[in-house]
């Protein structure tokens, strides 16, 4: 399993060795969120809202004050006054105004769960029996919770100062619709006049939550000299950096945060929620504070995934090919605006050749949290309804439903939705791999159904700071500003040992805080071992370059005598050929010889390259029941170059079984009142390991030429396809096509038992 | 030089979703579309991609002799 | 407040400490004693990352209250590999990179030894179940599992007379 | 702030005088409920009195021919009873597939029962088997059966003082057959959207001597349905025979919308896990004829 192996010419690339960080995690060592503590820390706890909408008329924190042992409490007047800035939040923007009142509201409450105000004290205890004698005057407001609801006339307004982005004119009035984002070609209307086959439907889902396991904590240390220190686990110690001084006024260079690692993120921790309120307890109280979120807390009131409403028009000939779609969705923005229709209405259909396109997305404001990136942000929703009718119109046609995506799918050189065109893709590939594969010609089992689908995630490049140096005796340290959260950490090592030439085992990889490396985005968007991972090999390629010249200055001979292979400089002209000279003599010397061998590569990483994948499914349904069960499963994907395949697969499996639960049992529910009905995992039904049987995979490789190994990112592109491909092996297994997900038992009971 | 305009940023800046006009590089275009839109440079750096002839670039100080064609598209956020 | 002085075993040493009587096993463990390996995933039960053995049962600490560890011992991630010796789950894991984030580890990785020290021998089906209480979110199960079948393996051998 | 009191007695006197001495304090076994509602601020007791500590309230013993289960006896212990395994296999596979087996090796029957949910998985099977349970309180002890516990959801017919110190289950004899089935969305970890259990005798000539269907989560308590097993008594467990059973169960439910199920789904499935389970329940009867 985990021997070296030779692969396309590289020693390490694409070897399973342990990751750096492994005994730490397997002992118990590994420090997250909460296991920090700093010295005389309090503890803080924040009062939430019990309303979906108010008014917040007046805050009395005497009480709360007065109880022993409470040392700070504050409210969203304690935030510094801002004005409207749009800023890089992880990879998407939002209003500098709208994060601050996220993390502690001003004038009114937008969801349950909001946070209103906050406590440090000398104990939780104390933290949340303080916080519960904090008395708000609450003018209770009318809430709306669902997508068309939140559109009507009448509906309760969020904000009185967003207006619909997107459209022309500018509106006056302002709007729950916070943007429409349109794109499109052709004729769909005439295109679907003259189609052969036509299937039309409306798909919907609620919010979903990305479920990682740590609870979001951070501590935080404000100086009186305004100097201060973070401690969290989050996806990008840089944003949380960047929005924390944004938020609170402050310049981000007093601000130093330090990653601890990060229990699971998939796109929901990639912003701030605790650090800057933690911040502002711990300079009224001149104390660290740590605040930590409860399971209950994580579920009402940090970023879900969107759930949408999708109507879908698909039209294609007699052939089976796609000659128009039309895809209208609307998206939950939640209590202020996201940004994620965008990515919606370009990955809706871009996978396929379609002359004729109409995609419009919405995003619409409703009192439910603030959605967040969730793995491929905006993309499994619609790709759940068009795969979905692909998978109609194969049945309609009679065609096989591989045969059909292939007949239609994008090439390299044809152009995505936004007109820009598509680079060294794998998608035909992908589609190819699924056809040969012996899955998908197994035979089925009674009241067995098998479903296929497709999709694909743009995925990212972008900033990234990397040093790699050398010790006296030639190990080497690798170091970013990237957080591992699934084993980065492994495919930096193996990058720079494949650089240099080095044992694997000689290579270190370290996060270092905001202080000790340079900006790098966060960990998302598919983006590190692509983007960092340019860095790191940058980097290593400067310091090979410097081992040359430091060689070659030693042996008094020109560089270019020099050349670096297996770990060691060797003479090749003038009177020293034929020497060599390992990196550990090399870096042993190097004092005497220029200094000491290091070097640091700041990038704005391009060249990303758009995965794809495919999935295939099989379930067998109970149709007494209606109970769903998933027996087989297989991911597809091309993922460029795998460089640790352990930890490829593992993104594969892991976004395929997040896809499952997303389309079996996970869902949001409110009750009338706008309240959570189910923040906790008993209840938020994620997959447990015996609910899913192996989940097989196949890493097609076809290269990206924009990067040194040839790295395509892998983290998103697998929650894309499993909503369709289950829904599909459910409509094969069942004959009947269901629209609303989640597939749980009650509603598969209810769509294959009309009469009740 | 084209300069094609995508969604959201079309009707949300701009009004069209064409434009012609000649830039230096992306610096001075971003400056050029600025004049037009107040507000779009602000924006542009935290929401905006540039593909130059076909290609996304994050290098804004790139010239642009030569190039025929710029698409102004909205940077994806991922997870 | 009234705090109990409570005396226990963990990981083989004894060890005293002071809590509130309604303070759980998972606090003390982590606030109180510092063995911060044992997580908080959810304080309900359903996540299974607190996972520690008490008294040979594996049991979730935040179910338990640290009064009730009175005269009991606890096993903790900790307390899994002997001294520099990784346990066969432990390597295994590593092995077969059936970690991403690791949070929920220590509490997949005690379970998973709970479950060979009573059963050498698990189908995929017994792991699974046996497992079920342990929410992991990053890897699909699928590597943990194989994971837990190879360690099984591996202790059949150790135990198997030379 | 409250401040939560807590006691470990180790006779049931010293557990009866601590839970009289003050109506909030409660009786904690495996705490997998107590300890989260404490927890979550929904309950504040006054004390937690421990159980464990008590001689004789963990595990299981044989009275007779029957069985006396200890209150504070973890689920998983039951399995590893052998001959209660054998004798009543439905009532410890319910008690079995309570939340996971961390919460088994700690949760225990009695907790399940006088923690009064509508779809407590032990309960029908208990309902079913005829079980009872003694009651210790300041007026001594007294016996009644399972199904007169619960009252209303989160309620029970215990006195202040009282708690429940085991239960027993009959003794078993040659065609008798139980099972517990229930229906969740995944394959662990859930609460019973509709739970069933079946207790059956059949005789030589695979005739139904006597048979108790109980229901969970489809009404506000367990629902022993006396017309379920009516309709099964005096059959061979013919298609009449399970078509008046559905019947039978259907008119008992009357459960109510919510996160975990709708009304509608609830009665179709206590309709279709009352036949399974009856099923399970007849192959186990036979066995043992």
């Amino acid at each position: 399993m985990n021997a070296p192996q030779k692969q396309d010419g590289f020693q390490v690339v694409g070897t399973r060795p342990v990751r750096p960080d492994g005994v730490d995690k397997v002992t118990g060592k590994a420090l997250y969120g909460t296991d920090f503590k700093a010295p005389g820390m309090l503890q803080g706890a924040v009062l939430r809202s019990p309303h979906p909408h108010a008014r917040i008329r007046a805050i009395d924190t005497r009480k709360a004050e007065a109880l022993p042992g409470v040392k700070a409490v504050v409210t969203g007047r304690d935030f510094p006054s801002l004005q409207s800035l749009i800023m890089a939040v992880g990879e998407s923007a939002s209003d500098i105004v709208h994060v601050a009142r996220n993390c502690l509201a001003l004038d009114k409450v937008l969801y349950e769960g909001h946070a209103v105000a906050a406590v440090a004290a000398t104990s939780p205890e104390i933290a949340r029996e303080a916080a519960a004698l904090i008395e708000v005057d609450y003018e209770v407001l009318p809430h709306v919770l669902g997508l068309e609801e939140a559109l009507a006339d009448d509906a309760p307004l969020l904000h009185d100062d967003v207006f619909t982005k997107g459209v022309s004119p500018r509106p006056d009035k302002p709007s729950n619709a916070s943007m429409r984002v349109e794109m499109g070609k052709g004729d769909v209307d005439a295109a679907l006049a003259g189609a052969a086959v036509v299937v039309s439907g409306r798909y919907t889902m609620e919010p979903v939550h990305q479920g990682y396991i740590e609870p979001h904590a951070c501590v935080a240390s404000w100086n009186a000299d305004g100097q201060a220190q973070i401690w969290c686990s989050s996806q990008g110690h840089f944003a949380i950096r960047s929005l924390t001084a944004s938020t609170l006024g402050i310049p981000q260079a007093d601000i130093r945060v330090t990653p601890l690692e990060i229990g699971g993120g998939f796109g929901g921790k990639t912003t701030v929620y605790l650090e800057p309120v933690a911040m502002l307890l711990s300079r009224k109280a001149g104390r660290p504070v740590r605040l930590a979120m409860s399971r209950e807390d994580v579920f009402r009131a940090s970023g879900p995934a969107p759930g949408a409403v999708i109507d879908v028009r698909i039209g294609a000939d007699a052939d089976g090919m796609l000659v128009a779609a039309e895809v209208d969705f609307k998206y939950h923005s939640g209590a202020y605006p996201a940004i994620t229709a965008h990515s919606g209405v370009s990955s809706a259909v871009g996978h396929y050749r379609i002359a004729n396109t109409r995609l419009i997305g919405w995003e619409v404001l409703c009192n439910r949290p603030a959605t967040k990136a969730y793995r491929a942000p905006g993309a499994p929703q619609v790709n759940f309804a068009v795969e979905s009718a692909i998978d109609e119109i194969a049945g309609k046609l009679g065609m096989d439903p591989l045969e059909l995506r292939l007949k239609n799918a994008v090439a390299p050189g044809d152009p995505q939705t936004s007109g820009v065109p598509f680079g060294m893709i794998g998608w035909i590939e992908c589609l190819e791999a699924a056809r040969a594969h012996p899955h998908w010609s197994a035979p089925l089992g009674p009241n067995q159904g098998r479903g296929v689908a497709g999709g694909y995630w743009g995925n990212y490049g972008g900033p990234s700071t990397a040093s790699v140096s050398l010790g006296e005796d030639g190990s080497v340290l690798v170091t970013t500003g990237s957080p591992d959260i699934g084993g980065s950490r492994a495919a930096m090592a193996i990058m720079a040992a494949e650089v240099l030439e080095v044992p694997y085992e000689k290579v270190r990889c370290t996060i270092a805080d905001t202080a000790s490396i340079g900006f790098s985005m966060v960990t998302g968007g598919s983006r590190v071992t692509f983007a960092t991972g340019k860095a790191v090999v940058d980097a290593a390629n400067m310091v090979k370059d410097t081992l040359r010249e430091r060689a070659a200055r030693m042996w008094g001979v020109a560089a270019a005598d020099v050349e670096w292979r297996d770990g060691a400089a060797h003479c090749t002209g003038g009177d020293k050929a034929g020497e060599s000279m390992a990196i550990g003599t090399i870096a042993a010397r190097a004092i005497f010889a220029g200094g000491p061998v290091s070097a640091e590569a700041a990038i704005n990483a391009a060249g990303w390259l758009p995965g794809f994948g495919v999935h295939i499914c099989d379930t067998e349904v109970d149709a007494e029941t209606g109970q769903v069960r998933v027996v087989r499963y297989t991911a597809i994907q091309d993922v460029g170059r795998a460089i640790h395949p352990d930890y490829v697969e593992g993104q594969m499996q892991g976004g395929a079984v997040q896809g499952i639960g997303w389309a079996l049992n996970e869902t949001y529910i409110y009750n009338a009142q706008g309240k959570l009905d189910n923040p906790g995992f008993l209840d938020y039904r994620m997959p447990v390991a015996s609910d899913v049987p192996m989940i097989d995979t196949v890493m097609v490789e076809v290269p990206n030429p924009d990067h040194p190994f040839g790295v395509k990112g892998v983290g998103e592109v697998p929650i894309v396809p499993p909503l369709a491909a289950v829904a599909n092996a459910v409509a094969r297994a069942t004959g009947v096509r269901m629209h609303d997900l989640p597939l749980s038992p009650d509603r598969v009971y209810a769509a294959l038992h009309p009469e009740g | 030089m084209r300069i094609v305009i995508m969604p959201p940023f079309d009707r949300e800046f701009f009004g069209t979703d064409r434009l012609d006009l000649a830039a230096t590089n992306l610096f001075d275009l971003v400056g050029q579309l600025d004049a037009l839109a107040p507000g779009f440079a602000t924006i542009a750096q935290v929401r905006a991609t540039f593909a130059i002839d076909g290609v996304v670039t994050h290098d804004w100080a790139s010239p642009l002799a030569n190039v025929t064609e710029v698409i102004l598209l909205p940077r994806v956020g991922g997870g | 407040m009234n705090k109990l002085h409570i005396s226990t075993i963990i990981n083989g040493d004894a060890q005293e400490f002071l809590c509130d009587p309604t303070a759980t096993l998972l606090d003390v463990l982590r606030d109180g004693i510092g063995l911060t390996g044992t997580k908080e995933g959810c304080a309900s039960g359903d996540c299974g990352a607190c996972t520690v053995v008490l008294d040979g049962q594996m049991v979730c600490s935040c179910l338990v209250l640290a009064a009730e560890a009175q005269g009991r011992t606890v096993a903790t991630i900790e307390g899994v590999a002997e001294g520099a010796m990784l346990h066969p789950v432990q390597r295994q894991f590593l092995e077969h990179g059936a970690l991403q984030c690791g949070f929920c580890t220590p509490g997949f990785i005690v379970a998973a030894k709970a479950l060979l020290d009573r059963n050498p021998n698990p189908t995929e089906t017994e792991i699974r179940y046996w497992l079920a209480g342990n929410l992991c979110r990053c890897t699909g199960y699928d590597k943990i599992v194989r994971a837990v079948m190879d360690a099984a393996a591996e202790l059949r051998q150790e135990r198997m007379p030379a | 702030m409250t401040a939560t009191a807590y006691h470990a007695p180790e006779t049931i006197e010293q557990a009866v005088a601590l839970l009289a001495g003050n109506p909030s304090a409660r009786p904690l076994s495996g705490g997998t409920d107590l300890i989260v509602q404490m927890r979550s601020g929904r309950i504040a007791p006054a004390a937690v009195i421990d159980l464990k500590r008590i001689a004789g309230l963990s595990g299981v013993r044989r009275v007779g021919d029957g069985f006396a289960i200890g209150a504070a006896t973890p689920c998983t212990a039951l399995k590893d009873h052998a001959e209660l395994a054998a004798a009543w296999p439905g009532v410890v596979e319910a008690a079995n597939l309570i939340g996971s087996v961390q919460v088994r090796n700690r949760a225990t029957m009695a907790g399940n029962l006088c923690n009064a949910s509508p779809a407590a998985d032990s309960v029908p099977a208990l309902v079913a088997a005829n079980a009872t349970c003694l009651i210790a309180g300041p007026d001594g002890q007294r016996e009644v059966p399972v199904a007169a516990i619960p009252q209303a959801p989160g309620r029970t017919s215990l006195a202040p003082g009282e708690f429940l110190v085991e239960i027993r289950l009959p003794a078993r004899g040659v065609g008798d057959g139980d099972a517990y089935l229930r229906s969740i969305p995944r394959t662990e970890m859930d609460i019973a959207v509709v739970g069933a259990g079946a207790n059956l005798t059949v005789d030589a000539e695979g005739r139904c001597t006597a048979a108790r269907i109980a229901l969970g989560a489809v009404a506000p308590t367990v629902v022993l349905v006396a017309d379920a097993g009516a309709a099964l008594v005096g059959s061979r467990f013919d298609d009449a025979a399970f078509a008046a059973l559905a019947e039978a169960v259907k008119a008992a439910c009357h459960p109510i919308d919510d996160k975990r199920g709708t009304i509608a789904y609830r009665k179709a499935m206590a309709a279709v896990l009352a036949r399974r389970v009856v099923l399970t329940a007849l192959k186990r009867a036979g066995a043992a004829a």
